[in-house]
Protein backbone atom coordinates (compact mmCIF):
# COMPACT_ATOMS: atom_id res chain seq x y z
CA UNK A 1 0.00 0.00 0.00
CA UNK A 2 1.35 3.59 -0.91
CA UNK A 3 -0.41 6.81 0.54
CA UNK A 4 -0.34 9.47 -2.01
CA UNK A 5 -2.08 12.30 -3.35
CA UNK A 6 -4.34 12.43 -6.54
CA UNK A 7 -5.12 15.74 -8.25
CA UNK A 8 -8.70 16.29 -10.02
CA UNK A 9 -9.14 18.90 -12.54
CA UNK A 10 -12.13 20.33 -14.55
CA UNK A 11 -15.07 17.19 -14.62
CA UNK A 12 -12.82 15.09 -12.89
CA UNK A 13 -12.80 17.97 -10.04
CA UNK A 14 -16.87 18.00 -10.27
CA UNK A 15 -17.13 14.64 -9.77
CA UNK A 16 -15.15 13.84 -7.03
CA UNK A 17 -16.41 17.05 -5.51
CA UNK A 18 -12.80 17.66 -4.31
CA UNK A 19 -9.62 18.73 -5.98
CA UNK A 20 -7.31 16.48 -4.68
CA UNK A 21 -7.11 13.53 -2.13
CA UNK A 22 -4.88 11.21 -0.39
CA UNK A 23 -5.44 7.54 -1.17
CA UNK A 24 -4.19 4.32 0.18
CA UNK A 25 -3.00 2.74 -3.32
CA UNK A 26 -3.07 -0.93 -3.83
CA UNK A 27 -2.83 -0.70 -7.74
CA UNK A 28 -0.26 -2.27 -10.10
CA UNK A 29 -0.21 0.37 -11.82
CA UNK A 30 -1.72 3.99 -12.61
CA UNK A 31 -3.53 2.89 -14.61
CA UNK A 32 -5.45 0.62 -11.99
CA UNK A 33 -5.27 3.26 -10.17
CA UNK A 34 -7.13 5.35 -12.00
CA UNK A 35 -9.61 3.00 -12.81
CA UNK A 36 -10.72 2.06 -9.02
CA UNK A 37 -10.91 6.19 -8.80
CA UNK A 38 -13.35 5.90 -11.52
CA UNK A 39 -15.90 3.42 -10.22
CA UNK A 40 -15.31 5.19 -6.83
CA UNK A 41 -16.02 8.48 -7.96
CA UNK A 42 -18.08 7.25 -11.51
CA UNK A 43 -15.87 9.36 -13.80
CA UNK A 44 -17.32 9.53 -16.96
CA UNK A 45 -14.00 9.33 -18.84
CA UNK A 46 -12.34 6.38 -19.67
CA UNK A 47 -8.37 6.34 -19.06
CA UNK A 48 -8.08 6.43 -22.76
CA UNK A 49 -8.98 9.65 -23.49
CA UNK A 50 -6.42 10.79 -20.20
CA UNK A 51 -3.11 11.67 -19.46
CA UNK A 52 -1.49 11.05 -16.43
CA UNK A 53 1.38 13.20 -14.66
CA UNK A 54 3.44 12.52 -11.53
CA UNK A 55 4.97 15.54 -9.27
CA UNK A 56 4.63 17.91 -12.00
CA UNK A 57 5.84 15.97 -15.12
CA UNK A 58 3.85 13.70 -17.78
CA UNK A 59 4.10 10.26 -16.54
CA UNK A 60 3.24 6.44 -17.76
CA UNK A 61 0.14 4.55 -17.07
CA UNK A 62 2.25 1.42 -16.78
CA UNK A 63 4.51 3.30 -13.90
CA UNK A 64 3.87 1.71 -10.27
CA UNK A 65 1.88 4.24 -8.03
CA UNK A 66 5.12 5.50 -5.89
CA UNK A 67 4.50 6.25 -1.52
CA UNK A 68 4.53 10.11 -1.20
CA UNK A 69 4.18 10.89 -4.92
CA UNK A 70 1.72 13.93 -6.40
CA UNK A 71 -0.91 12.05 -9.42
CA UNK A 72 -2.66 14.41 -11.69
CA UNK A 73 -5.29 13.01 -13.99
CA UNK A 74 -5.21 15.26 -17.06
CA UNK A 75 -8.92 15.13 -19.04
CA UNK A 76 -8.31 15.82 -22.85
CA UNK A 77 -7.24 19.82 -22.48
CA UNK A 78 -9.71 23.04 -23.97
CA UNK A 79 -7.34 25.56 -23.89
CA UNK A 80 -7.10 28.63 -26.81
CA UNK B 1 13.71 33.85 -19.19
CA UNK B 2 10.20 32.47 -19.35
CA UNK B 3 8.46 32.83 -22.71
CA UNK B 4 4.91 31.17 -21.61
CA UNK B 5 3.11 32.39 -18.90
CA UNK B 6 -0.51 32.07 -17.30
CA UNK B 7 -1.88 35.21 -16.24
CA UNK B 8 -5.33 35.74 -13.56
CA UNK B 9 -5.88 39.22 -15.59
CA UNK B 10 -6.62 40.52 -18.35
CA UNK B 11 -3.17 41.49 -19.71
CA UNK B 12 -1.46 43.89 -22.26
CA UNK B 13 -0.36 43.12 -26.03
CA UNK B 14 1.62 46.15 -26.52
CA UNK B 15 4.70 45.10 -23.96
CA UNK B 16 4.60 41.64 -24.93
CA UNK B 17 5.07 42.72 -28.21
CA UNK B 18 7.78 44.83 -27.96
CA UNK B 19 9.77 42.13 -26.34
CA UNK B 20 10.01 40.47 -29.54
CA UNK B 21 11.13 43.42 -31.97
CA UNK B 22 14.62 42.76 -32.91
CA UNK B 23 16.39 44.64 -36.21
CA UNK B 24 17.01 41.02 -37.77
CA UNK B 25 13.36 40.37 -37.80
CA UNK B 26 11.64 41.47 -41.28
CA UNK B 27 8.26 39.46 -40.07
CA UNK B 28 5.87 39.55 -37.26
CA UNK B 29 3.04 36.98 -36.88
CA UNK B 30 0.52 37.14 -33.95
CA UNK B 31 -2.46 35.10 -33.23
CA UNK B 32 -5.44 35.99 -30.12
CA UNK B 33 -7.89 33.78 -29.50
CA UNK B 34 -11.06 35.57 -28.24
CA UNK B 35 -13.87 34.32 -26.26
CA UNK B 36 -17.15 33.97 -28.64
CA UNK B 37 -20.68 34.57 -28.00
CA UNK B 38 -21.73 31.08 -29.56
CA UNK B 39 -19.81 27.72 -29.54
CA UNK B 40 -21.64 24.50 -31.45
CA UNK B 41 -25.15 26.22 -31.91
CA UNK B 42 -25.16 27.35 -28.19
CA UNK B 43 -25.38 31.58 -26.97
CA UNK B 44 -22.57 31.12 -24.54
CA UNK B 45 -22.82 33.91 -21.92
CA UNK B 46 -18.87 33.86 -20.18
CA UNK B 47 -16.22 31.00 -19.64
CA UNK B 48 -13.55 30.25 -17.06
CA UNK B 49 -10.64 28.57 -17.72
CA UNK B 50 -8.49 26.63 -15.14
CA UNK B 51 -5.10 25.04 -15.67
CA UNK B 52 -2.28 22.67 -13.51
CA UNK B 53 -0.39 25.23 -13.56
CA UNK B 54 2.98 23.90 -12.69
CA UNK B 55 2.68 21.36 -15.86
CA UNK B 56 0.89 24.15 -17.96
CA UNK B 57 4.03 26.42 -17.28
CA UNK B 58 6.69 23.43 -18.08
CA UNK B 59 4.69 22.63 -21.46
CA UNK B 60 4.13 25.58 -22.27
CA UNK B 61 7.64 26.50 -22.45
CA UNK B 62 8.33 23.41 -24.30
CA UNK B 63 5.89 24.10 -27.07
CA UNK B 64 7.82 27.61 -27.94
CA UNK B 65 11.32 25.84 -27.02
CA UNK B 66 10.13 23.20 -30.22
CA UNK B 67 9.13 26.54 -32.08
CA UNK B 68 12.43 27.55 -31.60
CA UNK B 69 14.37 24.72 -32.71
CA UNK B 70 11.72 23.92 -35.26
CA UNK B 71 11.33 27.20 -37.46
CA UNK B 72 13.84 29.48 -38.42
CA UNK B 73 12.55 32.46 -36.02
CA UNK B 74 14.24 34.90 -33.35
CA UNK B 75 11.64 34.58 -30.56
CA UNK B 76 8.19 34.00 -29.61
CA UNK B 77 5.93 34.59 -26.30
CA UNK B 78 2.45 32.86 -25.67
CA UNK B 79 0.29 33.92 -22.58
CA UNK B 80 -2.75 32.14 -21.33
CA UNK B 81 -5.53 33.51 -19.39
CA UNK B 82 -7.36 31.35 -16.16
CA UNK B 83 -10.28 32.37 -14.24
CA UNK B 84 -13.57 33.62 -15.71
CA UNK B 85 -13.47 35.75 -18.75
CA UNK B 86 -16.18 37.52 -20.45
CA UNK B 87 -17.45 37.74 -24.33
CA UNK B 88 -15.10 39.10 -26.13
CA UNK B 89 -12.33 38.77 -23.90
CA UNK B 90 -8.62 37.97 -24.83
CA UNK B 91 -7.93 34.06 -24.03
CA UNK B 92 -4.59 33.58 -25.20
CA UNK B 93 -1.79 35.58 -27.26
CA UNK B 94 0.88 34.55 -29.34
CA UNK B 95 3.51 36.49 -30.80
CA UNK B 96 6.99 35.47 -33.39
CA UNK B 97 9.65 36.88 -34.75
CA UNK B 98 11.37 36.19 -37.93
CA UNK B 99 13.23 37.53 -40.34
CA UNK B 100 10.74 36.13 -43.22
CA UNK B 101 7.21 35.68 -42.81
CA UNK B 102 7.08 32.32 -43.81
CA UNK B 103 8.71 31.09 -40.71
CA UNK B 104 6.31 33.55 -38.61
CA UNK B 105 3.33 32.22 -39.72
CA UNK B 106 4.26 28.20 -39.47
CA UNK B 107 5.71 29.17 -36.03
CA UNK B 108 2.47 31.46 -34.71
CA UNK B 109 0.71 28.21 -35.93
CA UNK B 110 2.69 25.72 -34.31
CA UNK B 111 2.38 27.63 -30.87
CA UNK B 112 -1.15 27.83 -31.00
CA UNK B 113 -2.38 23.92 -32.31
CA UNK B 114 0.13 22.43 -29.61
CA UNK B 115 -1.00 25.01 -26.83
CA UNK B 116 -4.57 24.14 -27.65
CA UNK B 117 -3.65 19.62 -27.89
CA UNK B 118 -1.19 19.94 -25.07
CA UNK B 119 -1.33 22.66 -22.42
CA UNK B 120 -3.13 21.29 -19.34
CA UNK B 121 -5.96 24.28 -19.57
CA UNK B 122 -9.15 23.44 -19.40
CA UNK B 123 -12.67 25.63 -20.49
CA UNK B 124 -15.79 25.64 -18.82
CA UNK B 125 -18.87 27.27 -20.93
CA UNK B 126 -21.35 28.78 -19.09
CA UNK B 127 -24.35 28.99 -21.38
CA UNK B 128 -27.51 31.84 -21.84
CA UNK B 129 -29.98 28.95 -21.17
CA UNK B 130 -28.41 28.23 -17.52
CA UNK B 131 -26.82 25.44 -18.44
CA UNK B 132 -22.74 24.77 -18.24
CA UNK B 133 -19.75 22.53 -19.27
CA UNK B 134 -16.33 21.48 -19.23
CA UNK B 135 -15.02 21.14 -22.93
CA UNK B 136 -12.82 17.63 -23.17
CA UNK B 137 -12.90 17.74 -27.15
CA UNK B 138 -12.08 14.30 -28.67
CA UNK B 139 -9.75 15.83 -30.68
CA UNK B 140 -8.19 19.48 -30.58
CA UNK B 141 -11.06 22.12 -31.41
CA UNK B 142 -10.60 24.59 -34.12
CA UNK C 1 -15.63 51.65 -45.64
CA UNK C 2 -11.92 51.38 -46.38
CA UNK C 3 -10.02 48.62 -45.14
CA UNK C 4 -7.05 49.18 -47.18
CA UNK C 5 -4.97 52.60 -46.58
CA UNK C 6 -1.53 54.04 -46.97
CA UNK C 7 0.19 55.94 -44.04
CA UNK C 8 2.69 58.46 -44.57
CA UNK C 9 3.56 58.89 -40.76
CA UNK C 10 4.11 55.60 -38.10
CA UNK C 11 0.26 54.61 -37.17
CA UNK C 12 -0.91 52.82 -33.74
CA UNK C 13 -1.71 49.47 -34.07
CA UNK C 14 -4.33 48.86 -31.33
CA UNK C 15 -7.05 51.36 -33.21
CA UNK C 16 -6.98 49.33 -36.04
CA UNK C 17 -7.04 45.59 -34.04
CA UNK C 18 -10.32 47.51 -31.89
CA UNK C 19 -11.89 47.78 -35.41
CA UNK C 20 -12.01 44.39 -36.06
CA UNK C 21 -13.07 43.73 -32.33
CA UNK C 22 -16.55 41.18 -32.81
CA UNK C 23 -18.34 38.75 -30.44
CA UNK C 24 -18.51 36.47 -33.39
CA UNK C 25 -15.10 36.22 -33.74
CA UNK C 26 -12.74 33.49 -31.51
CA UNK C 27 -10.25 34.34 -33.49
CA UNK C 28 -7.71 37.05 -34.66
CA UNK C 29 -4.66 36.81 -36.93
CA UNK C 30 -2.55 39.76 -37.43
CA UNK C 31 0.84 40.33 -39.67
CA UNK C 32 3.57 43.24 -39.11
CA UNK C 33 6.72 43.88 -41.50
CA UNK C 34 9.53 45.21 -39.68
CA UNK C 35 12.44 47.10 -41.29
CA UNK C 36 15.18 44.30 -41.38
CA UNK C 37 18.96 45.27 -40.73
CA UNK C 38 20.25 43.36 -43.46
CA UNK C 39 18.72 42.12 -47.10
CA UNK C 40 20.73 39.69 -49.55
CA UNK C 41 23.48 40.03 -47.32
CA UNK C 42 23.77 44.14 -47.11
CA UNK C 43 23.62 46.02 -44.48
CA UNK C 44 20.53 48.22 -45.07
CA UNK C 45 20.88 51.61 -43.03
CA UNK C 46 17.25 52.55 -44.12
CA UNK C 47 14.78 52.62 -46.57
CA UNK C 48 11.74 54.39 -48.27
CA UNK C 49 8.65 53.19 -49.75
CA UNK C 50 6.78 55.00 -52.69
CA UNK C 51 3.38 54.40 -54.28
CA UNK C 52 1.30 55.12 -57.08
CA UNK C 53 -1.26 55.97 -54.77
CA UNK C 54 -4.80 55.95 -56.77
CA UNK C 55 -4.13 52.31 -58.29
CA UNK C 56 -2.13 51.18 -54.56
CA UNK C 57 -5.57 52.08 -52.53
CA UNK C 58 -7.88 50.34 -55.41
CA UNK C 59 -5.65 47.69 -55.82
CA UNK C 60 -5.26 46.95 -51.97
CA UNK C 61 -9.05 47.47 -51.23
CA UNK C 62 -9.67 44.88 -53.84
CA UNK C 63 -6.94 42.21 -51.71
CA UNK C 64 -9.08 42.78 -48.55
CA UNK C 65 -12.52 42.03 -50.49
CA UNK C 66 -11.01 39.19 -52.17
CA UNK C 67 -10.21 37.61 -48.58
CA UNK C 68 -13.22 38.08 -47.05
CA UNK C 69 -15.16 36.48 -50.39
CA UNK C 70 -12.55 33.22 -49.93
CA UNK C 71 -12.01 32.55 -46.25
CA UNK C 72 -14.65 32.61 -43.27
CA UNK C 73 -13.55 35.47 -41.64
CA UNK C 74 -15.47 38.73 -40.05
CA UNK C 75 -13.28 41.57 -41.30
CA UNK C 76 -9.95 42.33 -41.84
CA UNK C 77 -8.04 45.28 -42.14
CA UNK C 78 -4.33 46.32 -44.36
CA UNK C 79 -2.37 49.60 -43.44
CA UNK C 80 0.96 50.41 -45.53
CA UNK C 81 4.12 52.81 -44.55
CA UNK C 82 5.16 55.38 -47.59
CA UNK C 83 8.01 57.88 -47.35
CA UNK C 84 11.15 57.04 -44.91
CA UNK C 85 11.57 54.25 -42.63
CA UNK C 86 14.09 53.79 -40.19
CA UNK C 87 15.86 50.22 -39.10
CA UNK C 88 12.89 48.26 -36.78
CA UNK C 89 9.84 50.59 -37.86
CA UNK C 90 6.64 49.07 -38.81
CA UNK C 91 6.05 48.94 -42.74
CA UNK C 92 2.94 47.05 -43.02
CA UNK C 93 0.05 45.98 -40.08
CA UNK C 94 -2.69 43.19 -41.76
CA UNK C 95 -5.24 42.33 -39.33
CA UNK C 96 -8.29 39.39 -39.18
CA UNK C 97 -10.84 38.20 -37.26
CA UNK C 98 -12.78 35.06 -37.93
CA UNK C 99 -14.90 32.58 -35.84
CA UNK C 100 -11.62 30.14 -35.97
CA UNK C 101 -8.00 30.27 -36.43
CA UNK C 102 -7.63 28.26 -39.76
CA UNK C 103 -9.68 30.53 -41.84
CA UNK C 104 -7.84 33.73 -39.74
CA UNK C 105 -4.17 32.70 -40.26
CA UNK C 106 -5.15 31.70 -44.26
CA UNK C 107 -7.11 34.89 -44.91
CA UNK C 108 -3.74 36.76 -43.06
CA UNK C 109 -1.48 34.97 -45.38
CA UNK C 110 -3.41 35.66 -48.16
CA UNK C 111 -3.66 39.36 -47.34
CA UNK C 112 0.12 39.81 -47.35
CA UNK C 113 1.13 37.68 -49.68
CA UNK C 114 -1.01 39.50 -52.16
CA UNK C 115 -0.18 43.24 -51.36
CA UNK C 116 3.18 42.16 -51.74
CA UNK C 117 2.65 40.91 -55.53
CA UNK C 118 -0.08 43.14 -57.03
CA UNK C 119 0.31 46.53 -55.14
CA UNK C 120 2.11 49.42 -57.08
CA UNK C 121 4.50 50.01 -53.84
CA UNK C 122 7.91 49.84 -54.14
CA UNK C 123 10.91 50.04 -51.87
CA UNK C 124 13.65 52.00 -52.14
CA UNK C 125 16.57 50.70 -49.62
CA UNK C 126 19.60 52.60 -48.63
CA UNK C 127 22.38 50.34 -47.60
CA UNK C 128 25.49 50.83 -45.48
CA UNK C 129 28.19 51.05 -47.78
CA UNK C 130 26.51 54.54 -49.52
CA UNK C 131 24.78 52.27 -52.01
CA UNK C 132 21.26 52.55 -52.64
CA UNK C 133 18.61 50.48 -55.13
CA UNK C 134 15.20 50.02 -55.85
CA UNK C 135 13.39 46.57 -55.26
CA UNK C 136 12.30 44.95 -58.73
CA UNK C 137 11.67 41.21 -57.35
CA UNK C 138 11.76 38.83 -60.52
CA UNK C 139 8.97 36.91 -58.07
CA UNK C 140 7.68 38.75 -54.86
CA UNK C 141 9.97 38.89 -52.15
CA UNK C 142 9.90 36.37 -48.95
CA UNK D 1 -0.90 61.58 -82.84
CA UNK D 2 -2.75 61.32 -78.90
CA UNK D 3 -1.65 63.86 -76.27
CA UNK D 4 -1.13 62.07 -73.24
CA UNK D 5 0.56 61.86 -69.74
CA UNK D 6 2.98 59.30 -68.90
CA UNK D 7 3.64 58.74 -64.59
CA UNK D 8 6.85 57.05 -64.04
CA UNK D 9 7.97 55.14 -60.73
CA UNK D 10 10.50 53.92 -58.89
CA UNK D 11 13.98 53.16 -61.24
CA UNK D 12 11.71 54.03 -64.07
CA UNK D 13 11.33 57.53 -62.82
CA UNK D 14 15.10 57.55 -62.06
CA UNK D 15 15.84 56.68 -65.17
CA UNK D 16 13.67 59.44 -66.91
CA UNK D 17 14.82 62.03 -64.77
CA UNK D 18 10.91 62.98 -63.98
CA UNK D 19 7.84 61.22 -62.77
CA UNK D 20 5.57 62.30 -65.42
CA UNK D 21 5.50 63.71 -68.80
CA UNK D 22 3.11 64.42 -71.08
CA UNK D 23 4.08 62.72 -74.75
CA UNK D 24 2.51 62.96 -78.37
CA UNK D 25 2.35 59.25 -79.14
CA UNK D 26 2.03 57.67 -82.51
CA UNK D 27 2.51 54.02 -80.88
CA UNK D 28 -0.09 51.47 -82.03
CA UNK D 29 -0.72 50.04 -78.64
CA UNK D 30 0.42 51.06 -75.45
CA UNK D 31 3.38 47.95 -75.51
CA UNK D 32 4.96 50.28 -78.60
CA UNK D 33 4.42 53.32 -76.38
CA UNK D 34 6.85 51.51 -74.05
CA UNK D 35 8.95 50.26 -76.21
CA UNK D 36 9.71 54.01 -77.46
CA UNK D 37 10.18 55.44 -74.70
CA UNK D 38 12.26 53.05 -72.95
CA UNK D 39 14.44 53.79 -76.19
CA UNK D 40 14.63 57.63 -75.51
CA UNK D 41 15.00 57.01 -71.74
CA UNK D 42 17.20 53.94 -71.46
CA UNK D 43 15.20 52.21 -68.78
CA UNK D 44 16.14 48.61 -68.08
CA UNK D 45 13.03 47.13 -67.81
CA UNK D 46 11.56 45.17 -70.48
CA UNK D 47 8.01 45.18 -71.06
CA UNK D 48 7.39 41.86 -70.13
CA UNK D 49 8.57 42.78 -66.64
CA UNK D 50 5.72 45.47 -66.17
CA UNK D 51 2.19 46.39 -65.66
CA UNK D 52 0.27 49.06 -67.12
CA UNK D 53 -2.61 51.09 -65.65
CA UNK D 54 -4.59 53.62 -67.68
CA UNK D 55 -6.35 56.18 -65.78
CA UNK D 56 -5.28 54.61 -62.18
CA UNK D 57 -6.82 51.15 -63.50
CA UNK D 58 -4.51 48.33 -64.76
CA UNK D 59 -5.28 48.09 -68.50
CA UNK D 60 -3.79 45.46 -71.39
CA UNK D 61 -0.75 46.31 -73.18
CA UNK D 62 -2.57 45.51 -76.44
CA UNK D 63 -4.81 48.98 -76.39
CA UNK D 64 -4.37 51.60 -78.04
CA UNK D 65 -2.56 55.08 -76.33
CA UNK D 66 -5.86 57.31 -75.96
CA UNK D 67 -5.61 60.96 -76.32
CA UNK D 68 -5.53 62.66 -73.05
CA UNK D 69 -5.51 59.69 -71.18
CA UNK D 70 -2.83 59.21 -67.89
CA UNK D 71 -0.81 55.80 -68.50
CA UNK D 72 1.35 54.58 -65.75
CA UNK D 73 4.17 51.62 -66.52
CA UNK D 74 4.12 49.77 -63.21
CA UNK D 75 7.87 48.01 -62.66
CA UNK D 76 7.77 44.76 -60.35
CA UNK D 77 6.34 45.86 -56.66
CA UNK D 78 8.27 45.24 -53.95
CA UNK D 79 6.17 46.67 -50.79
CA UNK D 80 5.04 44.62 -47.86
Amino acid sequence: MSRLTVLYFASLRDAAGVASESVEADAADLRALYDSLRQRHGFALPVERLRVAVDGAFARWDEAPRAGSEVAFIPPVSGG
Amino acid sequence: MARFALSEHSFEIAPLRAQLLSDRAGAFASFEGWVRDHHGGRAVAGLRYESYAALALAEGERVLEEAIERFAIVDARCVHRVGDLAIGELAVWVGVSAPHREAAFAACRYIIDETKSRVPIWKHERYADGDADWLHPESPAA
